[in-house]
C-alpha cells in the first residue's frame, strides 16, 4: 500500500473477559475514544484472558506481532505482577501502553519510556467504604454480626477489598465478623453459601460482598427467606442490577467503577504518547500515576447517578487528559 | 514395507490441520508467520507442552490426572516465592516437589485402588490449597532487582526460544522412554489390556506409578516455566490448564481409553491448540466470537485428524 | 481328603460371602452418606436443623438434574464436558425470553419451553457430531462447551438481563411440605431417569454399550441412535439445570453453570458409577450428589478457612471412595 | 434325504483392504443337514459365517436362500430370514441379564404402555433355555455371574430362539467353534440339540478344529484352505487322516503327539507343592515338578485345575499349604513376581488375558522378556523385530507383517503369538492352559514340537490340555482332579500311556 495513507493504529484492549458488564464497559470506553478520532485511523481489538496471566501476555505478544509498532495497549492486568512482564514486552517492542487497577510491586512505570500511565481505583478504600456504609444501616448502627463473601482466592481485587473490610472492622469494635467464605465472584456460589449460612446464622445483620454479582446471589437467598432488606448487603462494581437492588432497598450501596471513563481516558493517554502529543518522560509523576474516581452509590445519590451513567453512554472530552485524575497514587514498595 | 509406513503417516494427521490453519491465518495476516510471531507461539507452547507430555503417559495407561493444573500452580508459586532466597537453585527443588506430588497420586491410586479421577481430583484441591497458603492468597511478582538472573529464560537460539528448546529436550527424553524402555512398553500394554499385562508378567503397579510421577514432574516444570516467563508466583495459573492439556493430548491423537498414542503426537496437539489461540488474536477475531470460533476450529481439527479408515473402531 | 468340609461346600460359602460383599459395596455410598449425616448432626452446630436440610435440598436441585443426565453419558463410557456451557446458555437465553429488563419478549412458559428446546438441540448436535464425524466425545464436548458458552455470552452481550417475570418468584419460593418446587422437580427428573434406565430397552442398551459396544453393533442395534439420544437427554437435563439457575438467581449469565462440571462428575463417580462405563446408575448418582453436597455445606457451616476447604473436601472424598471400592488383587481400576 | 437346496453361495469373495480372506467360494447347503466346515486358522471359516449372518458384506459373489437372492445388511435381517450365528468369541453383554441378552435387539415385543415387561421376557427366556434342555440357568441372573460354559449355552439358546419362528421351515444355524469352551457332557447336550434341529428340517453349519467331532456329527464336510474351497466330502468317505491332509496340504508326519520325542524328566525338582489349598477352589494338592517334565492336569471345568494354575503363576493367592520353588517356600505377589522367579503362564482366555490386541505382533511377543532385548536399559528395536520375525516364521503365524495388530489375527494365530511370547520369555516353568484351543491341526503339530523342544531344554511344563487326548499324549505325568482334590496320579511314559477310559472314570 501507499506510504501516504494515514497510519492506522490498533488499540488493543486487554480485559478479563466478555462475560461481565464492567469489563465490557472498559472495552466500550476504548471504542468511545476511537470513535472520537478521524474515521479510519484507529481500530479497536479486544483481548480477553479469563484471569490467566499467560493468556494475557500471549495475546499481547500476538497482537504486537500482528500489527508491529502501530499498536497501543490498554491493559487491565489479569494479576498485578503481570504488569512487570508486559512492561518488558512493550518496552522491547516500543509499544505505548497504559494499565489500570493493579501494578506489580516495585514496578515504577515512570522508569519506562513506553509505559505511559497507570490509573487505579482503590480497592482497599472500596471495601472499607461499603463496609462502613453498611454498618451504619444496622438496627443499632455500628453494632451487629456480619458475614463476608470474598472474591476469587488469589485475586488482587479480592485481597484488597477484603483488607478494606478488615480495617473497617478494626474501627468498629461493635461489629463481629462471624464467618467468611469464598464465592469466586460467582452469584451462583454466593447463593448456595448464603442459603447454608442462613440455616446456621438466622440472626445476622449484614453480608459484606466483595462484588455486586455475589451480593445479587446472596439477595436471592435472602429473598427466599423474606429477609431481603432486613439483612443488609453491599457490593462493588455498580452493575445495573445492583443499582436496581439499591433502588428496591435490597442492597445498601455499591461503588461503581466507571469502565467507560477508565477505558476511554487511559487509551487517550496512550494515543497521545503514540502521536507525540505528550512525552511521557516529561510528565510529572502524578500525571502518569493516579487514582480515578469511583462513584459511591447509595439511596441518596441514586437518581443523580442514574442520570449520569445509566441513561445512555456517557460522553467525554478526551482532549482533557486531566479529567480522570481524582487523587494521588502511591507506589507499593 | 511402504504400506505400513503410509499407515503410520496417517497417525500424524494433526500436522495437516496445523498446516491448513497456518495457511489460513497467514493468508489473512501475513505477520502470522513472521519470525517474531513464530517465536511467540513456540514460547507459548513450551509450558503446556511439558505438562501435556506427562499427561500423555497417564492417558496412555487409561487413567486421568486432574491434578496437573494444581501441581503447576503450586510449582509456580514455589518458584516465584522462593526465587528471591534461592535464585535459580529453586528449580531442582521444585522439580523434586513435582516428582513427589506425582508419586503421591501414584501411591494413592495403586495402593488404595481408587479411580484416578477421584484421586487426582482430590490432590488437585489439596495442591490448590497449598499454593494459596504459600502465596498467602495473592499473586506475588519476583522482585524486579532479581530479574537479571532470569535473563536466560528469554534467550533464544535463532528463532527458537530456550524454553521451547528445553521442551524439545524433555520431549526427546520421553520419546526415548516411550519407545525404548520397559516402562514405555508396559505403559501401552497396561493401557490397552491391563488384565493381559498382568498375566504377561509386567509390573502393572510400578508402571502406573511411574506414569503419574512423570506427569507430576512435567506439571512442575511447566509451573517453573510460568513463574520464570511471567516472573511471578501465580496461585491460579494452572486452573484452566487441565482441560487444555488433556484436550491437546487427545487432539494429537492419543486415545482417552488408553494404549494408543505417542508423545510426538502430543507436540502436534499442543502446537495446534496454541496456533489456534494465537491465530485468533493475530487475525483479530472479535472477542465475543473468539470462544465460538475456537470451539469450532477444535472440532474441525479433530475431525481432520479422525481416523476415518476403520469404521469398526469404537469411538467413546 | 476326608475332611468335614468339601471344596464344593467351601465354594458355595465363598460365593455367598462375595455376593454379600458385593451388595455391601453397592450400598456403601449410601452407608457413607448416612454415617456422614449422623456424624455431622452430632458434631456440627446447625446441621441437624430443618432449615439446613431445606437449604441442602435447595442446593441439590441443579446438580441432581445435571447428574441424572451425565450418568447416562458416563455409563456409555463417554463424557460430556459441555454441561456447564449448556446450562449457562439456557440460563442466559431464558432470561431474554421471559419478562425481563433487556428485551421486549414476554413469552412466559413458552419462553421456558423454547429455551429448553434450544438447549436440548445442542445435545442433538453434539450427539450427531460425535457419532457422524466419529470424534471422541471428550473432544466434541470440549469444543461444543466453548462454542455454546460463547453463544451464551453473545446472547446478552456481556450485560446480563434480570428477570421481572413474577412466575419465577413464585417458583423459586414455592414449597410443598417445606421442600422447594425446584427440588421436587429435580426428583421428578431423577425418577424419569430411573424409569428410562430400568424400564426401557434404551436404558439397558446404554449399559450394554458401556460394557461392549461391538456386540451391540453386530446384533444390528442402532448404537449411533442411542448415543445421540443419550447426549440429547444429557443436554436436556443441563437445560433444566440452566432454567433452575435462572429461576433461583433471576438473572441470566453463563457463569451460572461454572463449577458444576467437576461437581457433578465427582458426585456421579462417588455414587459408584464408573467412568469407564457400563456400571452405575441414576440412584447411585442421587446418593453421590447428596454426599458431595452435604460435605460442601458442612464445611461452610463449620466455617472452615476457605483456603483449606477444598483440600478437606478432597480428602474426605478420597476417604469416602476408599471405603467403597472393591479391591481384589485382580480388580482393575483406571 | 430329499436334496432340497436351502442355501447357496456362488463365487463368494471377501477382501479386507489388501488381504484376501475368501476367494471364489461355492457352496450348496441342503435342508435338514449338518455341514461341517474345517480349515486351518485363518482359512476363512469365520469370515464366511459372518458374511452369511449379515455381520459383514461380501466383496464378490452372490448368495441365495430358497433359490431367491439373499442380500443381508445386518444380523437382525438375517435372523428374520431364519439365519442365526453363534460367534467364535463370546458375544454376550455381561452386565445385562440372561433374558435381556437373549432378546437383545428384539425388545419391542415386550413393551407394555411403552415400558418393558421384564417378567414376560424372563418367562420367554426360560422357555428358550428349556427348549435346548437347560433348566439350571435363571433368566434374571446377570451374565457376569455365569460360568463360561453356561454363557455358551445361553448364546446357543439365544440363536436357536432367534431363528425359532422358522423351525420346520428351514432355518440355518451357524456355529463357529461352539465346543471349544464346553466340557464333554455339555458337548453331548449340544450335539443332541443339533441333531434335533436337523430332524426338524433345519440346517446347521458347524465349525470346529476337532476333527473327531466333525466326523461324528456332520453329514458333509467342507474343507477350506487359504480362503478357498479345497473340497467337500461326505461323512462316509472321510477319515481324520484324509481331512487332515486336505486341510493342511500335507500328510501327518508320523504320530500326532510326537511321543517318540518325549523325554524322561530329570531328577532335579524345580517346583514342589505341599498340601496346597485355596478356599472354595481346591485343597490338599501335592505334587513335584521336575526339570524337563510335562505335568498334565486333567479334570472337568470346575475341578479346581484353573485356580491351581492361577495360584502357581501368581495371579491368585493361596490359603493353606506351601509352594516350594527350588526348595524355597514362596508366595508370589503378582504374575510379575512369579515371572521374575521363572514362572509364566499361557492363559486360556486369549482375548482377555493373553494378548494386547491394539499392539503389534512384535510387541506382544517381546512383552514378557523385554530385559533380554535391552542394552543398558534401552530396548533395541532391531533385536525386537528380529525376534518377532523369527517366531512368526518358526510358528508359521499368518499375518500381513510383524507390525500387524494382534487383534486382527485369527484366533489361532493370535494363540501362536501368545505361545511365542511364553517360550521367548525363557522361564524355567511354563503353565500352558489350553495351549491349542482354537488352533488348527497343522499348527497344533508345530506347537507340540515346540513343547518337546522345551522339555529337551529342561523347561518344566504344567499342562491343562485342550482335550484329554492331548493331555495324555503330551504329559509324562498326569494328575486327575475332581471337585478340588487330586483323585489320582498317572505316570505317562512314552511307551505306556494310560487310556482315556482309565482317566475319565476319575474325572466324572
Ligand atoms: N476384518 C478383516 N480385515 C482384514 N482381514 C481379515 C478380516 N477378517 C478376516 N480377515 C482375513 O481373512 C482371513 C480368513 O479369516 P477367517 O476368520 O475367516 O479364518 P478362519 O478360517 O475362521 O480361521 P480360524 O480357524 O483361525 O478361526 C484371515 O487370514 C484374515 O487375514
Ligand atoms: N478387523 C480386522 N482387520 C483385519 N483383519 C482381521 C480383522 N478381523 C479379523 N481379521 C482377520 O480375520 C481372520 C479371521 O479371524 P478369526 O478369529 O475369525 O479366525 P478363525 O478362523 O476363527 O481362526 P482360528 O481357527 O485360529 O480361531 C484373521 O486371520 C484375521 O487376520
Ligand atoms: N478420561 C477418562 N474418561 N478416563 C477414564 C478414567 C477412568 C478411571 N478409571 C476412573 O474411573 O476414574
Ligand atoms: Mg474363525
Ligand atoms: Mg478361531
Amino acid at each position: 500500500y501507499s506510504q501516504e495513507a494515514p497510519k492506522k493504529v490498533t488499540i488493543g484492549m486487554a480485559i478479563h473477559g466478555t462475560d461481565n458488564e464492567y469489563w465490557n464497559q472498559e472495552a466500550e470506553g476504548g471504542k468511545l475514544f476511537a470513535a472520537s478520532l478521524p474515521a479510519g485511523t484507529a481500530e479497536v481489538q479486544v483481548l480477553t484472558c479469563d484471569g490467566d496471566d499467560a493468556k494475557q501476555l500471549n495475546g499481547i505478544k500476538a497482537l504486537i506481532a500482528a500489527k508491529g509498532k502501530d499498536v497501543i495497549l490498554y491493559v487491565d492486568p489479569s494479576n498485578a505482577p503481570n504488569t512487570a512482564a508486559i512492561a518488558e514486552v512493550c518496552e522491547e517492542a516500543q509499544v505505548y501502553w497504559v494499565s489500570v487497577w493493579h501494578l506489580a510491586k516495585g514496578l515504577d512505570p515512570t522508569k519506562y519510556k513506553y509505559y505511559v500511565a497507570h490509573s487505579s481505583v482503590d480497592g482497599f478504600t472500596q471495601g472499607y467504604q461499603i463496609a462502613n456504609a453498611m454498618f451504619k444501616t444496622f438496627k443499632t448502627p455500628g453494632q451487629g454480626k456480619i458475614l463476608a463473601l470474598q472474591g476469587m482466592l488469589g485475586n488482587d481485587s479480592a485481597v484488597e477489598r477484603y483488607a478494606g473490610l478488615q480495617k473497617a472492622l478494626e474501627e468498629n469494635p461493635g461489629i463481629e465478623l462471624v464467618d467468611t467464605q469464598v464465592a469466586d465472584w460467582s452469584p451462583q456460589k454466593a447463593l448456595t453459601i448464603t442459603e447454608t449460612w442462613l440455616a446456621k446464622y438466622p440472626d445476622i445483620d449484614g453480608i459484606w460482598c466483595a462484588n455486586d454479582g455475589m451480593a445479587l446471589g446472596a439477595i436471592q437467598a435472602l429473598k427466599a427467606k423474606k429477609l431481603n432488606g432486613i439483612v443488609k448487603t453491599c457490593g462493588v462494581d455498580g452493575v445495573s442490577e445492583a443499582i436496581k437492588a439499591i433502588e428496591d432497598g435490597d442492597m445498601v450501596c455499591t461503588v461503581a467503577n466507571n469502565g467507560f471513563l477508565q477505558g476511554g481516558y487511559m487509551v487517550a493517554y496512550a494515543y497521545a504518547a503514540y502521536t507525540g502529543k505528550i512525552d511521557p518522560a516529561k510528565l510529572p509523576f502524578e500525571k502518569r500515576l493516579f487514582l480515578t474516581k469511583a462513584e459511591y452509590v447509595d439511596k441518596n445519590n441514586l437518581e443523580e447517578y442514574k442520570k449520569a451513567f445509566m441513561s445512555g453512554t456517557p460522553t467525554y472530552d478526551f482532549n482533557n487528559l486531566d479529567y480522570p485524575i481524582a487523587g494521588p497514587f502511591t507506589l507499593k514498595k | 514395507m511402504p504400506k505400513i509406513d503410509l499407515k503410520k503417516s496417517v497417525n500424524y494427521l494433526s500436522a495437516v490441520s496445523i498446516i491448513v490453519l497456518v495457511g489460513v491465518f497467514s493468508a489473512i495476516n501475513p505477520n502470522f508467520i513472521s519470525a517474531a510471531n513464530i517465536k511467540n507461539i513456540l514460547s507459548d507452547v513450551a509450558p503446556i507442552l511439558v505438562m501435556s507430555i506427562g499427561v500423555t503417559f497417564v492417558l496412555l495407561i487409561g487413567s486421568v490426572d486432574l491434578s496437573v493444573g494444581a501441581i503447576c500452580s503450586c510449582a509456580c508459586v514455589m518458584t516465584g516465592t522462593w526465587f528471591s532466597q534461592m535464585g535459580n537453585w529453586v528449580i531442582p527443588l521444585v522439580l523434586l516437589y513435582g516428582l513427589l506430588a506425582g508419586a503421591l497420586n501414584g501411591v494413592i491410586f495403586t495402593k488404595l485402588k481408587i479411580p484416578s479421577f477421584i484421586v487426582t481430583l482430590s490432590t488437585m484441591s489439596i495442591w490448590k490449597c497449598v499454593a494459596l497458603l504459600i502465596s498467602e492468597g495473592a499473586p506475588q511478582g519476583i522482585p524486579l532487582e532479581l530479574w537479571p538472573s532470569l535473563r536466560w529464560i528469554k534467550h533464544s537460539f535463532w528463532s527458537i526460544p530456550i524454553v521451547f528448546a528445553i521442551g524439545l529436550v524433555v520431549l526427546g527424553l520421553h520419546y526415548v522412554i516411550q519407545r525404548q524402555t520397559i516402562f514405555g512398553k508396559s505403559v501401552f500394554a497396561v493401557g490397552a489390556n491391563e488384565r493381559a499385562a498382568r498375566i504377561i508378567g509386567l509390573d502393572v503397579l510400578n508402571t502406573k506409578m511411574f506414569a503419574f510421577v512423570l506427569s507430576g514432574l512435567g506439571s512442575a516444570l511447566s509451573g517453573v516455566f510460568f513463574a520464570l516467563i511471567l516472573k511471578s508466583s501465580l496461585p491460579t495459573i494452572g486452573d484452566q490448564l487441565v482441560l487444555v492439556a488433556m484436550a491437546a493430548v487427545v487432539l494429537g491423537g492419543t486415545a482417552l481409553t488408553g494404549g494408543k498414542g505417542s508423545v510426538l503426537k502430543t507436540l502436534l496437539g499442543v502446537v495446534l491448540v496454541l496456533v489456534i489461540q494465537n491465530g485468533l488474536n493475530v487475525v483479530a477475531v472479535d472477542a465475543f466470537w473468539q470462544q465460538i470460533v475456537f470451539g469450532a476450529l477444535i472440532i474441525f481439527a479433530v475431525y481432520l485428524n479422525a481416523d476415518k479408515g476403520g469404521r469398526g473402531v469404537i469411538i467413546k | 481328603m476326608g475332611q468335614h468340609v468339601t471344596v464344593a461346600e467351601e465354594f458355595s460359602a465363598k460365593i455367598n460371602e462375595e455376593r454379600r460383599k458385593a451388595r455391601i459395596i453397592d450400598l456403601a455410598p449410601l452407608g457413607i452418606f448416612l454415617l456422614m449425616t449422623i456424624l455431622m448432626s452430632i458434631f456440627i452446630e446447625g446441621f441437624f436443623t430443618v432449615s439446613n436440610f431445606i437449604s441442602i435440598l435447595n442446593q441439590i436441585a441443579s446438580p441432581l438434574v445435571l447428574a441424572v443426565g451425565l450418568t447416562f453419558v458416563i455409563v456409555l463410557g463417554s463424557i460430556d464436558l459441555s454441561v456447564e456451557g449448556v446450562m449457562g446458555f439456557t440460563g442466559s437465553i431464558i432470561t431474554l425470553l421471559v419478562l425481563n429488563n433487556k428485551t421486549p419478549y414476554d413469552l412466559g412458559v413458552w419462553g421456558i419451553l423454547l429455551s429448553v428446546l434450544a438447549g436440548t438441540l445442542v445435545g442433538v448436535i453434539t450427539g450427531l457430531l460425535h457419532v457422524k464425524l466419529r470424534i471422541p466425545s471428550f473432544m466434541v464436548t470440549f469444543g461444543v462447551a466453548s462454542i455454546i458458552t460463547g453463544i451464551g455470552i453473545l446472547s446478552y452481550r456481556g450485560r446480563p438481563a434480570s428477570v421481572l417475570e413474577p412466575m419465577f418468584v413464585d417458583i423459586s419460593q414455592g414449597t410443598v411440605f417445606g421442600i422447594p418446587y425446584l427440588t421436587w422437580f429435580a426428583f421428578l427428573v431423577c425418577l424419569i431417569g430411573y424409569i428410562i434406565q430400568e424400564y426401557t430397552a434404551i436404558g439397558k442398551h446404554v449399559f450394554a454399550i458401556g460394557e461392549n459396544e461391538s456386540i451391540l453393533r453386530s446384533t444390528g442395534i442402532n448404537v449411533d441412535r442411542i448415543k445421540i439420544i443419550v447426549f440429547t437427554w444429557c443436554a436436556f437435563c443441563a437445560s433444566i439445570a440452566g432454567i433452575f439457575g435462572a429461576i433461583r438467581l433471576k438473572r441470566g449469565e453463563v457463569i451460572i453453570g461454572y463449577g458444576f462440571l467437576f461437581y457433578t462428575i465427582t458426585a456421579v463417580v462417588v455414587g459408584g458409577t464408573s467412568l469407564s462405563g457400563g456400571k452405575g446408575g441414576v440412584l447411585q448418582s442421587l446418593v453421590g450428589v447428596f454426599i458431595v453436597t452435604v460435605i460442601q455445606s458442612s464445611l461452610i457451616l463449620l466455617g472452615v478457612n476457605p483456603y483449606v476447604q477444598s483440600a478437606i473436601q478432597g480428602s474426605i472424598i478420597i476417604l469416602a471412595v476408599a471405603l467403597t471400592v472393591a479391591r481384589g488383587k485382580k480388580f482393575i481400576i483406571k | 434325504m430329499d436334496k432340497e437346496i436351502l442355501f447357496q453361495v456362488n463365487g463368494l469373495g471377501k477382501k479386507y483392504n489388501g488381504t484376501t480372506a475368501l476367494e471364489n467360494i461355492d457352496m450348496e447347503i441342503y435342508k435338514g443337514e449338518i455341514v461341517g466346515l474345517i480349515g486351518e486358522n485363518g482359512a476363512g471359516k469365520s469370515t464366511l459365517l459372518r458374511i452369511i449372518a449379515g455381520v459383514e458384506q461380501p466383496t464378490a459373489g452372490t448368495m441365495q436362500m430358497h433359490q431367491k437372492p439373499y442380500v443381508c445388511q445386518n444380523p437382525i435381517q438375517a435372523n428374520k430370514m431364519g439365519i442365526g450365528m453363534v460367534f467364535q468369541e463370546q458375544s454376550l453383554i455381561k452386565n445385562l441379564t440372561v433374558s435381556q441378552n437373549i432378546f437383545l435387539g428384539r425388545e419391542s415385543g415386550y413393551k407394555k404402555l411403552g415400558f418393558m415387561d421384564w417378567q414376560a421376557m424372563n418367562r420367554d427366556a426360560q422357555a428358550a433355555l428349556a427348549a435346548i434342555g437347560i433348566e439350571q440357568i435363571a433368566p434374571e441372573k446377570k451374565v457376569m455371574s455365569l460360568t463360561y460354559s453356561e454363557r455358551q449355552m445361553v448364546e446357543i439358546a439365544k440363536v436357536f430362539n432367534m431363528v425359532g419362528g422358522k423351525l420346520g421351515g428351514g432355518a440355518v444355524i451357524l456355529l463357529d467353534e461352539p465346543t471349544s469352551v464346553l466340557n464333554d457332557t455339555e458337548i453331548q447336550q449340544l450335539f443332541a440339540e443339533v441333531e434335533r434341529m436337523k430332524s426338524d428340517g433345519n440346517t446347521v453349519i458347524f465349525v470346529s478344529h476337532r476333527l473327531d467331532e466333525v466326523l461324528h456329527i456332520c453329514d458333509r464336510i467342507y474343507i477350506f484352505k487359504d480362503g478357498e474351497n479345497a473340497g467337500v466330502m461326505n461323512k462316509q468317505d472321510a477319515t481324520e487322516q484324509i481331512l487332515y491332509e486336505k486341510m493342511v496340504g500335507r500328510a501327518t508326519t508320523g504320530e500326532y503327539f510326537k511321543i517318540h520325542r518325549q523325554t524322561i524328566p530329570r531328577h532335579e525338582v524345580v517346583l514342589e507343592v505341599k498340601q496346597l489349598g485355596q478356599r472354595g477352589a481346591f485343597k490338599d494338592v501335592n505334587f513335584t515338578l521336575h526339570k524337563g517334565e510335562v505335568l498334565g492336569i486333567a479334570g472337568v471345568v470346575g475341578s479346581g485345575k484353573e485356580n491351581l494354575c492361577a495360584v502357581i503363576c501368581g495371579d491368585e493367592d493361596y490359603d493353606t499349604g506351601e509352594v516350594l520353588l527350588k526348595g524355597r517356600p514362596t508366595r508370589f505377589s503378582s504374575p510379575a513376581d512369579a515371572l521374575r522367579a521363572g514362572i509364566l503362564s499361557v492363559p486360556k482366555e486369549r482375548r482377555e488375558e493373553g494378548i494386547v490386541g491394539i499392539l503389534s505382533i512384535v510387541e506382544n511377543i517381546s512383552l514378557s522378556n523385554l530385559k533380554r532385548l535391552s542394552q543398558n536399559g534401552f530396548i533395541s528395536q532391531k533385536k525386537q523385530q528380529a525376534t518377532a520375525q523369527e517366531w512368526v516364521a518358526k510358528l508359521d503365524i499368518k499375518c500381513s507383517g510383524i507390525k500387524e495388530h494382534v487383534e486382527y489375527l485369527s484366533g489361532g494365530n493370535a494363540q501362536k503369538v501368545v505361545f511365542a511370547r511364553a517360550i521367548f520369555s525363557a522361564t524355567d516353568i511354563l503353565i500352558l492352559n489350553h495351549p491349542t484351543r482354537g488352533v488348527d491341526v497343522g499348527a497344533k503339530e508345530d506347537i507340540y514340537h515346540v513343547i518337546r523342544d522345551l522339555s529337551a531344554q529342561g523347561i518344566a511344563v504344567i499342562l491343562l490340555g485342550d482335550t484329554l487326548d492331548e493331555c495324555i499324549g503330551l504329559s509324562s505325568k498326569l494328575l486327575v482332579m475332581k471337585d478340588g482334590v487330586v483323585l489320582k496320579e498317572f505316570d505317562c511314559p512314552a511307551d505306556h500311556k494310560p487310556s482315556q477310559v482309565d482317566i475319565v472314570q476319575f474325572m466324572m
